[in-house]
């Protein structure tokens, strides 16, 4: 299989306190990978080293191959990397069109009238058509969530970080946003999944790794991953 | 040409200087540092302060005892001040960036000009026994109004060293900075401890601001200049540590005060803004900060 | 024609508050990011322009042009320096550069000092009867300059990605805006336009002093202007600038004292507390509730 | 016709004198004539402004009650510019063709003044200065008059810095402010002692907004000058005399004072009391002067003071701005006109006689007889304003014609001397 992001020996430090101690992930093309770990484990501050929030950590990223180690968000975005926020980031004084628009414009560079069709298309795959023109801080909280997606797919990525986008969600919000991951894999798009709500994680990932105080303490399949003791430890404490 | 002994007693009253620039810095360490308000209307409350104590001090009170006495209203106006921004900005939530700012900006220029009204634009003194005269050692002299200035900074700045770190809403003052959501798990409401620490942040400023106007006259536009020495100084300390902000004060004070000596007085005012600059540049988080 | 020269005075005060209000919503407005330190930008204006005109008595157009790229060089530095931080810090930092510039100009003999310089105007009128006419129309042509270039960028991919900024700078870096650069970018055309601005002044007062160049109440009404009117659209600047500058006119001469600066004051606070989104938000409220 | 007119007003002023008829009865007949001006009246310059302007009310409605100028009521304008120079162009293109005003004068102080300058020439307009300082140097506009007792920058030391000589000093020391006024008296000073064989030990601008002049004062002392030229705001006053009386400027220091403005303003006099002894300093009038007529124009001063709750003293601005009007007055009676021409004329050719004096002006509209003073701050109490009013409290050293003592030397005895 093809590794379209390589996470090598990614170490991260706030002052004194280490965040991430060399984590090492490799992912593959298509692939849907979980990201589990108790709080504070490192799980928000290793995507924001890959989605480029932060840049001031050692170790490399490299994606489709190049190393991106150095690259601000909008560069990675460029190249992409798109992500959702664990709390929503709307861009609350435009309306949900405006909000897709924005990446259309600064990475495909155009916000013309296909690109609005094409923003549609994907507000209509989300179920998010009727909301179009509403201004998004009028939105309830799954469809905060779904437009966050829906603008990270405006932004063409090839690889989409899911950051808790069902925290807050009642049971069957949660599978509908599911459903959207799964339409978007489908498409090709490599998907990240961070996710405290297990069953969804279990559900989605082919993979899924499990971080423990900035270190990846076990991975494999969400079967193993379940029976694995470690992870257990880590998350009920001894 | 400056001899070395000159530059020694710059350096001497750049510390006493320095300890007032701390002192009156000192709130808003509080406010901006630890609460992270844009707390620009800091420096007019400063004058206010010494208005008040010149109107306080005409019954014939001591001014400092005045800057005392006024503690406890400066700490509800504080609470009131808190109270009203959470309420129509943080709460609301509606970009505290832009709007903050200009709400305390306007809050400061209200300020300012209704002192204009009040007491018109000359200068107003307080006096006191140890206002004007100085302490001799021999060949150097210091003025006592300066050093009644560095007691007030040391003071103040040990009192709430300690407090922030004695003290439970101390402590949870110092965490609600980094972490709302701790606190509550500390069970206590972050909102109350922000309102607290405001008070606290305002109340030192009544003291703060006694001193001002023992130092010198004080009228009411001064606030503007202050704008730049008490955010040169947070930043310098680096946000919320107060330690930091008399160490930031001292520096700011011996170094304008070398300037004045050397340099040529007229350069002064750029020393502190020139140093705040500096620090943004180079080192946002300051000179004590995380 | 003998139109009262009044007109001219006062009409070249408030064009110029429309270009200041305007300038400084480019940034602050579209961006969120306040620039306390407007009368900087004017100073960097008017003193470059004196500069110009006594070494080679530059014609006033010159003036202006050399003003401009002055202070916009001047935004562009203050920005590089801080719009990577929290907006607050680049509040302060621009109220740091007021003092600085103050100073220097204080220390500097060869505009005047802190004594001020008398400059005597060139008679050239061009095609107008008096000097302050060629000024207000002058100011005019800027005043409508600056507005189109703020609708121009509100309505560009520039405009769009200083909203996402304003709203999310995190998002807007997440879809690919390269947000430093658009808000360097803004900061220097906004200080450029306020240096634009305040290139006028010494021909105006034929005359220029540091304190009251370097007026702090310039910063006040910059922002109070945009904030009252509304900072969303264009428009709102203007609304706020005309409203607030002919008030302060018409109180100069008639109520006359200190009030007249507390008008400004007064009105922001209400604003930002009662109508955040200022006339322009008012007026939408009005339209929504008459629907 | 216009003779009878005046003749009857005249006799309906008298007895309007005797029993004060309202005003406006009076003048039934006739258009007021317009006299206006743009005073600070806040901001820095708000103060003196506010006491300057009360000078010139006392005067309007005293031509008033003699029946006003040519038999017309004076009616007085006054915006306020704020003590800021950018206000002041549009202000005074609105007295000239709003209010129509047929004579204008110049704002308190230099700053507001020279913004007008150009225009009031265009216009060819007269405009009685204001306490300015060689405003019109530049625009040489040959229809200004300037009521400041001052002439070029030199006047102003000359008295000070010969008291020194005497007192045999070698060397200065010039500290002053950052701002227009202080500026030119410090460049004055400097010109002087560049001709003389003195040394200048130290010489430095401050900035406004200053703290704490104890650094400035130690480097003065450690300068040891003989003479102290200090050229400062009214608001550094106590400041630096705070400064001065606890750092100490040593024995050797001669006199101490020169161009320290606010020293003439009672709450800053006030509040330096016991401070300001042995002080010397510039002046436009301290008592003692001998002018017809200008005890009876403070005794009314200060009450309209008190009410007003300005300088309730107002040696400096208010006399000279009451002379100004006498000015117009005098004029206006001579030449039987409005026109600002021949007003103008009149006032270059003649001698007026006002409460501050004979009045003359050289061909820039600066006073060809300059009459400051510089005086002594004797045995001064605290806390006590009325002590100024009497002579012998500030005794005026020189000029020889005015002259009420000697200067007392070296400042150490000067200050304790009673």
């Amino acid at each position: 299989m093809e590794t379209i992001l390589e996470v090598n020996n990614v170490v991260k430090q706030f002052g004194g306190f280490t965040a991430l101690s060399g984590v090492k992930v490799n992912v593959h093309k298509g692939e849907r990978l979980g990201l589990i770990g108790p709080n504070g484990s490192g799980k928000t501050t290793l995507i924001n080293c890959i989605s480029g929030a932060f840049t001031d950590y050692e170790g490399a990223i490299h994606f489709n191959g190049q190393d991106i180690s150095k690259l601000k968000a909008h560069e990675r975005t460029k190249r992409g990397i798109a992500r959702s926020f664990q709390i929503p980031r709307p861009f609350s004084s435009m309306t949900v069109m405006e909000n897709l628009l924005v990446p259309f414009a600064f990475v495909g560079g155009k916000d013309g009238p296909e690109q609005q069709a094409e923003a549609m298309e994907i507000l209509r795959g989300m179920g998010l058509a009727d909301k179009a023109f509403v201004q998004s801080n009028q939105l309830s909280q799954v469809e905060l969530r779904k437009m966050e997606l829906a603008r990270a797919m405006a932004a063409k990525p090839k690889l989409l970080i899911s950051d808790e986008a069902m925290a807050g969600l009642s049971g069957n919000e949660v599978d509908e946003v599911l459903e959207i991951l799964f339409d978007l894999n489908k498409l090709g798009i490599t998907i990240i999944m961070i996710e405290h709500i297990m069953q969804a994680v279990m559900k989605f990932s082919e993979r899924v790794i499990c971080l423990d105080a900035g270190k990846i303490i076990c991975e494999g399949t969400p079967e193993n991953i379940v029976k694995n003791p470690d992870v257990q430890r880590a998350y009920l404490g001894d | 040409m400056i001899s070395l002994d000159l530059l020694f007693e710059a350096v001497l009253f750049g510390i006493l200087l320095g300890c007032f620039y701390a002192a009156v810095s000192l709130g808003l360490s509080v406010a901006f540092g630890l609460l992270d308000v844009p707390y620009v209307a800091h420096p007019a409350l400063l004058i206010l302060g010494s208005y008040f104590t010149f109107l306080l001090s005409k019954t014939g009170i001591d001014p400092i005892i005045c800057g005392l006495l006024l503690m406890p209203v400066f700490y509800v106006i504080g609470i009131a001040l808190y109270r009203f921004y959470y309420e129509t900005f943080e709460r609301r939530s509606s970009d505290t960036g832009v709007r903050g700012l200009a709400f305390f900006f306007g809050i400061a220029f209200i300020i300012e000009v209704c002192l204009i009204l009040v007491f018109g634009v000359d200068q107003r003194t307080v006096s006191a026994t140890y206002i004007g005269s100085s302490l001799e050692i021999g060949e150097y002299r210091f003025p006592y109004r300066m050093l009644v200035a560095f007691g007030i900074a040391i003071f103040l700045t040990t009192l709430l060293t300690l407090y922030f770190s004695k003290t439970f809403n101390g402590r949870a003052i110092k965490a609600v900075g980094q972490d709302e959501g701790a606190l509550r798990l500390m069970g206590a409401n972050p909102v109350k401890i922000k309102q607290l620490a405001f008070g606290i942040a305002t109340a030192v400023n009544a003291l703060a601001g006694a001193m001002l106007i023992i130092v010198g006259p004080v009228e009411p536009a001064m606030d503007r200049i202050y704008i730049g020495r008490t955010f040169c100084v947070v930043v310098l300390a680096g946000l919320g540590s107060m330690s930091g902000t008399l160490v930031a004060g001292l520096i700011l004070g011996i170094a304008e005060s070398i300037v004045m000596m050397t340099l040529g007085a007229s350069w002064a005012p750029a020393v502190s803004f020139g140093l705040l600059l500096l620090m943004l540049g180079i080192r946002p988080q300051g000179l004590f900060g995380r | 024609m003998n139109v009262n020269e009044y007109i001219f005075f006062a009409g070249f005060v408030i064009l110029q508050f429309v270009v200041l209000a305007t300038a400084w919503n480019i940034l602050g407005g579209y961006a969120g990011y306040v620039n306390f330190g407007v009368p900087a930008f004017i100073a960097v204006g008017a003193y470059t322009a004196v500069v110009l005109f006594k070494s080679i008595s530059a014609p006033l157009v010159v003036q202006i042009i050399g003003g401009g790229i002055l202070a916009g060089l001047l935004g562009l530095t203050v920005g590089l320096l801080t719009l990577k931080l929290r907006g607050i810090f680049f509040s302060i930092a621009t109220v740091a550069v007021v003092f600085i510039l103050e100073t220097v100009v204080m220390n500097w003999r060869y505009v005047g000092g802190a004594t001020g310089l008398q400059l005597t105007r060139p008679q050239d009128l061009w095609i107008f009867d008096t000097y302050t006419r060629m000024l207000f129309f002058v100011m005019a042509v800027l005043a409508i300059g600056s507005v189109s270039i703020a609708r121009y960028i509100q309505d560009s991919f520039l405009g769009r990605g200083l909203r996402a900024v304003r709203d999310s700078e995190e998002a807007a870096e997440c879809s690919g805006v390269p947000t430093l650069k658009i808000k360097l970018i803004a900061c220097t055309i906004s200080g450029a336009l306020m240096g634009i601005a305040g290139a006028p002044m010494p021909m105006y007062l034929s005359y220029i002093e540091p304190t009251a160049t370097f007026n702090l109440n310039y910063s006040i009404s910059a922002l109070g202007m945009p904030i009252i009117g509304g900072t969303s659209h264009w428009i709102g600047p203007v609304i706020g600038a005309l409203l607030l500058a002919t008030i302060q006119q018409v109180v100069t001469v008639t109520v006359s004292n200190e009030l007249n600066v507390l008008v400004v004051g007064v009105l922001l606070v209400l604003f930002v507390v009662l109508a955040p989104d200022g006339i322009l938000g008012l007026i939408k409220k009005w339209k929504q509730s008459s629907k | 016709m216009d003779k009878i007119r005046r003749k009857i007003l005249e006799t309906g002023g008298a007895g309007l004198l005797a029993a004060t008829v309202p005003t406006s009865m009076a003048f039934a007949q006739s258009a007021p004539v317009k006299i206006g001006m743009s005073m600070p009246q806040t901001g820095g310059l708000g103060a003196g402004g506010q006491a300057a302007l009360i000078g010139l009310r006392m005067w309007v409605d005293d031509v008033n009650a003699k029946g006003g100028l040519l038999g017309r009521k004076v009616e007085f304008i006054v915006y306020d510019d704020q003590s800021n120079g950018a206000n002041t162009p549009g202000i005074y293109t609105k007295l000239l063709d709003v209010d129509k005003v047929d004579i204008l004068i110049a704002p308190y102080a230099t700053n507001p003044t020279a913004p007008i300058m150009p225009l009031v020439k265009e216009r060819g307009k007269l405009l009685m200065g204001n306490f300015s300082f060689q405003v019109n140097a530049k625009v040489q506009h040959d229809m200004w008059f300037n009521n400041a007792p001052w002439n070029d920058a030199k006047g102003w030391s000359e008295g000070f810095l010969e008291a020194g000589k005497n007192a045999g000093a070698k060397s200065i020391a010039i500290f002053a402010a950052d701002a227009e006024f202080q500026q030119n008296l410090a460049n004055g000073c400097r010109e002087v002692v560049k001709n003389t064989d003195w040394n200048l030990v130290y010489d430095q601008n401050y900035p406004g907004n200053n703290t704490d002049f104890s650094s400035i004062i130690r480097s003065v002392r450690a300068a040891r000058p003989e003479v102290v030229f200090v050229a400062c705001y009214p608001n550094e006053a106590v400041a630096i005399m705070r400064s001065v009386n606890e750092i100490g400027l040593g024995s050797q220091v001669q006199i101490f004072g020169g161009g320290m403005v606010g020293l003439q303003f009672t709450p800053v006099m006030q509040s330096l009391g016991s401070l300001l002894n042995g002080v010397v300093n510039y002046n436009s009038y301290v008592p003692g002067m001998k002018f017809p007529g200008i005890e009876d124009f403070f005794k009314r001063y200060t009450e309209r003071a008190i009410a007003a709750k300005v300088d309730p003293l107002g040696f400096y601005l208010p006399p000279f701005n009451y002379a100004t009007g006498q000015m117009i007055e005098q004029a206006v009676n001579a030449t039987k006109t409005f026109d600002n021409k021949r007003l103008a004329d009149y006032l270059r050719r003649n001698e007026i006689n006002t409460i501050v004096g004979p009045i003359s002006f050289d061909k820039n509209g600066e006073r060809s007889k300059p009459r400051m003073v510089q005086a002594q701050f004797r045995n001064i109490k605290d806390n006590d304003w009325e002590q100024f009013k009497n002579p012998g409290k500030q005794v005026v050293i020189w000029p020889a014609a005015d002259k009420q003592g000697d200067v007392i030397t070296p400042f150490d005895r000067a200050r304790k001397a009673t």
